[in-house]
């Protein structure tokens, strides 16, 4: 049963990121984007991480993705698909992204390693034990990435502000 | 500083915004001005108003108009069509004439009752009706036949309120007390009643 | 109630990171290059929860938030500089930026 | 093959899901006619009085004339985006009462099955909710673009924006919740209001209050209600981002808009009304035999006349005013109310009825 929901998960997920590489229309391809990062929320559930699977709606589809939209619809969109989509020097990802998958599917489906992880996680899914862990063990951290949000902010809003001097 | 506070705490208590709020409380338990007009309920306007034409007759039920075409001279329009006749007693004397045609045109006519002036014998008079919409033209002439039939309210009837419709749909002659009547603009004290 | 073999989400998540790299690798427009990115940032994601959970420990998903904050961080800073870019060159065009070519 | 009892409760859960979904989708129809009667109430008008008894079928004669208007998808505009987004401005409102309790486990009687008025009780309820509501901008912000009309997209933009601003204070004004209730579950954060109108979270002073007007405010802002309804403003951008929809995709936009309506009172009824909990307690004995549902539809209700009046009382903002109020005050003002719920839930955690036992007044 769960494997079937992962099967469906993971089969949308992944036609939804070819999607993201192959449409023309960057509007099409943000839509999937967020159809993948759905399914990927959707397999954190399976995972038994439902506070991550809702931060990764919560901030990639609401926010992040939205941005994304803002930034695609101020460009001028006819023009982009007039042009070809794929840049010339692509050769490399042709080739060397088949080779790289194969290798490591080899690696994870042949060799044995992997076998050890049949136990099934005894991990509590509260968030309390999450979030204990988050501000004791990882607080400092965790002002580090607040301080770096901060930093960022102050320097997406400076980069596309008008200036006032020329 | 009295002042500076009062702002303060009209605006954390957002004290204007529920005055605002009153005022349209109290509207929604006010009355509604509005009338279900052409299915319910049907205004009946005062007695000075002049409408649609009514020919009368007298209390033998002979028609009042001798046809004597007064109306067609004193009518600014020219909206007035008389042709006299003979009634069926063969005399020749002025009381013996009646309408053969009386018709009016209620597109043309502007309701100026000079007809009603000049009539000698108040045998034309500008009823309350005022539903004159039609689908054709023809419906815009009224012939002598539907002018004498007699208006769902009584001549004398002071008017001003708000009646169900039914009763002027169907003409149906009620006695004006037994209306049940919604009076259109109620007497507040300090503003007599307009009559 | 089967359970799912970790080497599914590995599976996955290599599937959907060498796409985004691919993405990176062959698209021209610098949007669906960030978005590529993040596809890849994902990847990711799955594998850190996917070992966080068969290996028993919270730390992958405290890994998982950061990587997140970050991304966002991340996306906010690439926009602001995207949208100046195509102000002063009007290109999303990656090939078109190259000034600062020899 | 799963056993009989996975199969009752998935059947269970399936029941509870299409009485919600079909009571949502009808929603709509008896709200346009209340509203229109209200609006005709504060107007001094009748409202719709002809089709039917008090006008009652007139949301139906309105449905019917939707159904059978033309479908207008304009020239060069993103067909496929064009017809999915209405859906995507739907689907997440509705998903939204997934995780909304309308009331405590009852116990059906003869059978003696125990069956509980939420379809989930998800332990990250209250952010899950966030980010659902959160998708909502997707049919905004997509109805816009694929119209290909400078004025729909730009109205769509600006929606958005105004979606995006004022969910920080909505969230701000959730955490300030789980910080009063102390958890995530919807269900949770009901039970811990229980027990009388005194012990609900706008009462837990004194921080409870501001942070329901925040939710109010931001919820307003939210579901595009006045007086935030940009999307509905004609005199700026000929009304926005749903200019050029038509028929049934107009409809169920406007669906998407009445149901987010009842979500938000949905929401402020379980944050800070105590959902389904009796507002006198038991100290009237008599009302402990009304069924809890019946308080949280009342509640839920009220909210929703409240709004509609609102709605015909006070005018729109601007929208610089608009994105004042949103960035300038409401989240200083929610960021400065964090800290203090944390400061009170550290040193002095009481709520009224608290109080009241210290001084020697038992109430229930």
């Amino acid at each position: 049963m769960e494997q079937l929901f992962f099967i469906g998960f993971a089969f949308m997920a992944v036609v939804a990121a070819v999607g993201v590489i192959s449409l023309r229309n960057p509007v099409h391809g943000a839509l999937s984007l967020i159809v993948c990062l759905l399914q990927v929320a959707a397999i954190f559930v399976l995972l038994r991480s439902p506070f991550l699977a809702v931060v990764q709606v919560f901030i990639y589809v609401g926010a992040v993705m939205v941005l994304f939209l803002f930034a695609v619809m101020v460009v001028d969109l006819r023009r982009v698909e007039l042009e070809s989509p794929f840049n010339a020097r692509g050769i490399f990802a042709y080739i060397l992204a088949p080779i790289a998958v194969i290798e490591i599917f080899a690696v994870i489906f042949v060799s044995k390693s992997f076998d050890a992880f049949t136990t099934v996680a005894t991990l509590p899914t509260k968030i309390e034990t999450l979030a204990r862990v988050l501000f004791t063990e990882y607080l400092f951290p965790f002002e580090i990435v607040s301080v770096l949000l901060l930093v960022a902010m102050v320097a997406a809003i400076v980069m596309t502000l008008k200036k006032g001097r020329s | 500083m009295v002042d500076i506070i009062k702002t303060v705490i009209t605006r954390v208590l957002f004290l204007d915004f529920i005055k605002g709020l009153l005022v349209t409380l109290k509207y929604t338990l006010s009355r509604s001005i509005t009338l279900k007009y052409p299915d319910h309920e049907t205004w009946i306007p005062y007695e000075r108003f002049r409408g649609e034409h009514k020919l009368h007759r007298n209390e033998d039920g002979r028609e009042l108009c001798v046809a004597c075409e007064l109306c067609v001279a004193a009518c600014p329009t020219d909206c007035i069509t008389v042709v006299p006749m003979e009634d069926e007693t063969g005399r020749r004397g002025i009381n013996d004439r009646v309408a053969k045609v009386w018709e009016v045109n209620l597109v043309r006519c502007l309701y100026c009752g000079y007809c009603e002036d000049a009539c000698p014998t108040t045998a034309v008079r500008l009823s309350r009706g005022f539903e004159l919409a039609c689908t054709d033209l023809d419906g815009t002439i009224r012939e002598r036949e539907a002018l004498l039939t007699e208006s769902p309210i009584p001549e004398h009837y002071e008017g001003g309120v708000v009646v169900k419709a039914k009763y002027i749909r169907k003409l149906i002659q009620i006695k004006p007390e037994l209306w049940k009547q919604k009076d259109w603009w109620p007497a507040k004290p300090g503003r007599s009643k307009k009559r | 109630m089967e359970t799912i073999p970790l080497t599914w989400y590995i599976a996955l998540s290599t599937v959907l990171f060498f796409l985004g790299a691919a993405g990176v690798l062959l698209r021209k427009n610098i949007v669906i290059m960030l978005m590529s990115v993040e596809l890849m940032l994902n990847a990711v994601n799955i594998n850190l929860l996917a070992f966080s959970y068969y290996l028993d420990d919270m730390r992958g998903q405290i890994f998982a938030i950061f990587t997140i904050t970050v991304a966002a961080a991340e996306v906010a800073v690439a926009l602001g500089i995207l949208i100046a870019l195509i102000k002063r060159r009007n290109t999303v065009d990656i090939d078109q930026i190259d000034t600062m070519k020899g | 093959m799963p056993s009989i009892d996975t199969l009752i409760v998935v059947g269970v859960m399936l029941l509870k899901v299409l009485i919600i979904g079909g009571a949502l989708f009808c929603a709509p129809l008896p709200l346009t006619w209340i509203e229109r009667k209200l609006a005709g109430r504060i107007q001094q008008r009748l409202g719709p009085h002809r089709v039917g008894p008090f006008g009652l079928l007139q949301p139906l004669a309105d449905m019917i004339k939707m159904f059978v208007k033309e479908d207008i998808v304009p020239a060069k505009a993103d067909s496929f985006l064009f017809k999915l987004a209405p859906i995507l401005a739907m689907a997440p409102i509705f998903a939204i009462f997934v995780v909304v309790p309308f009331g405590p486990d009852i116990t059906i009687p003869f059978i003696d099955y125990k069956v509980s008025l939420y379809i989930t009780d998800m332990n990250v309820g209250i952010i899950f909710v966030l980010a659902i509501s959160g998708l909502a901008v997707y049919g905004l912000i997509f109805g816009g673009w694929a119209s290909n009309s400078k004025y729909a997209m730009l109205g769509g933009m600006r929606s958005t924006a105004q979606m995006i601003s004022y969910e920080v204070a909505m969230s701000f004004a959730a955490v300030g919740v789980v910080m009063m209730s102390g958890s995530l579950s919807l269900v949770d954060i009901v039970t811990s209001q229980s027990g009388g109108f005194l012990n609900w979270n706008i009462l837990y002073l004194p921080v409870g209050p501001l942070w329901f007007v925040i939710f109010l405010i931001a919820g307003l802002a939210e579901m595009n209600r006045i007086p935030f309804d940009m999307p509905e403003d004609e005199g700026s951008l000929a009304a926005g981002y749903h200019v050029e929809y038509s028929a049934m995709r107009f409809a169920f936009l406007s669906l998407a808009e009445y149901v987010a309506m009842v979500s938000i009172a949905v929401l402020l009824v379980v944050f800070f009304l105590g959902g389904w909990d009796n507002p006198l307690g038991s100290l009237i004995p008599i009302l402990d035999y009304v069924p809890p549902v019946f308080w949280f539809m009342g509640k839920v209700g009220a909210f929703i006349y409240f709004f509609m009046w609102l709605r015909f009382t006070i005018p729109r903002y601007r929208y610089d005013q608009l994105m004042t109020i949103g960035w300038k005050i409401m989240i200083p003002l929610s960021l400065a109310n964090i800290l203090a719920t944390g400061m009170i839930k550290i040193y002095a955690d009481y709520r009224i009825t608290d109080v009241l036992e210290m001084v020697g007044l038992k109430l229930w």
